[in-house]
């Protein structure tokens, strides 16, 4: 499908006094485009964390190979796909809406909240499994990394349950159903998603 | 019969004294710009004195052992002591700070509670943001003589109750970033009021520092100080210039006081 | 009972209670003759432990922290009649209300220390030394929040332009002359001797009377302004 | 509209999965016992984690309709921080080898 092909739909979806127009799709800011300053400002605040522990990494790689041989990797795995899944579900949640389907859209919304969840639970059950073990936040420089990273992401995915039900609340009502604030939502769930990616690599899977 | 007969203010003359004249007799936001000069003032001189005179920021190591602490202390024996002396005196700044933000949620689509409930948590801000410290650090240096011990203690009073303490920071910028995201009035933009989870955030973030003496994580750490130092810099100045501009847009022009 | 009762019985708190901060302050030894800065670890340790001062310094601490947070309700009383001032934002009046803790929580913390020396006086002397320096600088070092106090203050009365102001100007200039005695006291540590010593002649003598008169002349001037308030609504009535 | 744009999210998921089981089977142990430095591996996990950042930004956000500025600076961000890292990773890894 082409940009062209996209807005035109878009134009044939959107109510009237919709920000979007066939010819400017190309110049559409999905949500508001504060929520898109908070996003670049949380990506350099977790680059820079990122540097910080590959700077670390390097000094005593031994060590974080050794520590990441105690990871459940394959919990790492589903965690990643649960977390795209909800992000796919988000993304389709606001097609909806777009398109005015408000109830489909409702239980998109509701299926990433609870995707969402299933990554908490099984983020709870790796720690304990790791505290079972031994492994601690203190256990040594690898460790303090993991759970720092992890858990400053269970906040923002903590944070982001706030998000979605701000866009519940939108699609559930027909007084409101702001597409802009939905799109905003989606916008936060997605950053959650994607800071993960790069949290998963650095954690689990790079040697 | 409290009216006072409307004045057409003079148009505003030259010279430095006298603008400053004009401003205090006929400037209609002058209570707004006191308030503000007071905040940049303070805040300048927080810097000043928390930077270059005291030397507590960046934070020495958590890691150094008694003797290292103890010479420390002696170093910076003068600046310590004149330093948070001129904090102590200037510490009800903050006031003006905390009244300025209290007023721009009061401009806001919001319940008076937001406002309310800012002023009364950070009317003690100051106690754990800078007080405690200041006083830790001071009968630490006051006294060179007294038992290396005690003053490690103080060190760590004085540096843990700077970096560590968190809750009035949390739950102070927790009011405001509800009240700024639901306000309908527009006084603050909605990018500052997603700003806020960030600042928020870094008050997780030292939390570690209350269990690490080396490391990224300790209380002079790359992460728990100087990403959230940066984070709180940014968030200081984006405030500071968002309430200037909140003053300029305000209307009052220059009618009669309300009685 | 109408709204201006209530202020009433505020008011009338103030002399009583100011009447138990006397008494506290002249029961506390350390406070009659200022203690010195230089006093060694052992004559600390023993003034702490001295049969005479003990009882002494505990009931008057403890008296200190029953009614010392009471200031605040009296100083509440001040933020109402910068609510009647005419101006034309709430923010001094915002800025008074976020001073009035400052005040009297730091005095408290203050307290709590000298209280912690006074627990366990036969603790090693150094231990008792260092809460005793640390309730000193806090007491006498924190007076920023009352400075800024009499500032702002200061400020609104200056700026509360009508034909019958609420405060007359004098109540200002008084105020600003409160602050400048009080300043000096915030560098307390600097000095183990002389004026600025915490038993010197500025830091202990100048503030703590500063801090008396204040009490004094504002009640007296609050207390005029409330009566003459109700004998108005009373004519209106 | 609907059935494409459907398919066309649903082929990004699918697309993110699979690479998502790709590294994660390349970084795996394949029999040899204990984890090492491996420079090609972690080149190969960045180089996956990058693309499904920036598949997620661009389709799942809906960034590519976005003003030029906007696909500018998230790419400049994911560009800096990956070749950060890795130059970090290779630099470091110099010295160990």
């Amino acid at each position: 499908m082409t940009d062209a092909g996209a807005a035109a739909d878009c134009a044939r979806f959107a109510p009237p006094d919709e920000r979007i127009r066939p010819g400017d799709a190309a110049h559409y800011v999905p949500g508001q485009p504060d929520m898109w300053v908070f996003v670049l400002v949380e990506a350099l605040i977790f680059a820079s964390y990122f540097v910080i522990y590959m700077l670390h990494r390097v000094q005593d790689p031994a060590l974080y190979l050794r520590s990441q041989e105690r990871l459940n990797a394959g919990l790492g795995v589903t965690n990643t796909l649960i977390l795209l899944v909800s992000s796919w579900f988000m993304a389709r949640c606001v097609q909806s809406s777009r398109e005015r389907r408000y109830d489909v859209a409702f239980r998109q919304v509701l299926f990433t909240m609870v995707l969402g969840l299933l990554f908490i639970g099984f983020k709870l059950i790796d720690w304990s499994r790791m505290v079972s073990e031994g492994l601690e936040l203190s256990t040594n420089e690898f460790f303090s990394f993991y759970y720092f990273l992890t858990a400053i992401h269970v906040l923002h995915v903590l944070i982001g349950f706030v998000f979605l039900i701000v866009a519940a609340y939108q699609l559930r009502s027909p007084l409101r159903r702001s597409q802009e604030i939905v799109e905003t939502c989606a916008t936060y769930w997605h950053m959650v998603d994607f800071l993960w990616v790069m949290i998963f690599a650095l954690l689990y899977v790079i040697r | 019969m409290r009216a006072v007969a409307v004045q057409a203010a003079p148009v505003l003359p030259s010279g430095l004294f006298e603008r400053l004249a004009w401003h205090w007799r006929y400037n209609p936001k002058l209570e707004f710009w006191i308030a503000w000069y007071s905040m940049v003032f303070f805040y300048n001189l927080f810097g000043v004195v928390f930077v270059g005179m005291t030397r507590v920021m960046p934070p020495p190591q958590p890691w150094w052992d008694t003797p290292r602490v103890v010479q420390w202390f002696n170093d910076n024996h003068n600046g310590l002591l004149v330093g948070f002396g001129i904090i102590f005196l200037v510490s009800g700044l903050t006031a003006a700070c905390n009244a300025l933000i209290g007023y721009s949620m009061r401009r806001m689509s919001v319940s008076r509670a937001f406002a309310y409930s800012y002023i009364a948590i950070y009317s003690v801000s100051a106690l754990p943001g800078m007080l405690l410290t200041a006083i830790a650090l001071t009968v630490g240096a006051m006294r060179p003589e007294r038992d290396p011990e005690l003053i490690y203690w103080l060190y760590d009073m004085g540096f843990m109750c700077f970096v560590g303490t968190m809750g009035i920071f949390l739950i102070g910028t927790l009011v405001w970033m509800i009240a700024i995201l639901i306000d309908k009035n527009r006084v603050l933009p909605k990018w500052f009021g997603y700003l806020n989870i960030c600042n928020l955030i870094t008050e997780f973030v030292v939390a570690t520092s209350w269990v690490f003496k080396k490391g990224v994580f300790a209380w002079n750490g790359a992460i728990a100080f100087w990403v959230d130092t940066a984070v709180f810099a940014v968030y200081t100045v984006a405030f500071i210039y968002l309430l200037r501009k909140m003053i300029k847009r305000e209307d009052f022009g220059d009618g009669p006081l309300p009685a | 009972m109408n709204r201006d009762d209530g202020e009433l019985l505020l008011f009338w708190l103030v002399p009583v209670l100011g009447v138990t901060w006397l008494v506290a302050f002249l029961v506390f030894p350390g406070f009659v003759h200022p203690m010195s800065p230089t006093m060694s670890a052992e004559q600390v340790a023993a003034f702490y432990r001295d049969p005479e001062n003990l009882p002494r310094i505990r009931y008057s601490m403890v008296v200190f922290n029953w009614f010392c947070i009471a200031l605040i309700p009296f100083v509440s009383l001040i933020v109402m009649q910068i609510r009647r001032m005419s101006h034309r934002t709430p923010i001094l009046q915002y800025c008074y209300l976020g001073c009035l803790t400052g005040g009297p929580v730091l005095f408290f913390i203050a307290n709590l220390f000298w209280l912690l020396a006074a627990f366990r006086p036969e603790r090693r002397p150094e231990l008792t030394q260092m809460f005793n320096d640390l309730a000193w600088v806090t007491f006498t070092g924190q007076v920023g929040f009352l400075v800024a106090q009499c500032v702002f203050l200061a400020l609104a009365i200056f700026l509360d332009r009508q034909a019958r102001p609420v405060f007359k100007s004098w109540v200002a200039h008084f105020n600003l002359l409160i602050a400048a005695a009080l300043a000096p006291a915030s560098f307390v540590a600097l000095f183990l001797t002389g004026p600025i010593a915490w038993d010197g002649f500025l830091s202990f003598w100048v503030r703590n009377s500063a801090i008396a008169l204040w009490i004094v002349v504002m009640t007296l001037v609050l207390g005029k302004n409330i009566y003459e308030r109700r004998r108005e609504a009373g004519i209106a009535r | 509209m609907t059935a494409t744009s459907e398919r066309r999210l649903l082929t990004i998921l699918l697309v993110l999965s699979a690479i998502t089981l790709i590294s994660w089977w390349i970084g795996a142990q394949h029999g040899q016992g204990e984890f090492r430095l491996n420079g090609p591996v972690t080149f190969g996990v960045l180089l996956i984690a990058t693309v499904k950042v920036r598949l997620i930004i661009g389709e799942f956000m809906e960034a590519r309709h976005a003003p030029r500025l906007l696909r500018r600076v998230a790419d400049a961000w994911l560009a800096l921080l990956v070749s950060s890292l890795l130059a970090i990773y290779f630099i470091g890894a110099g010295f160990h080898t």
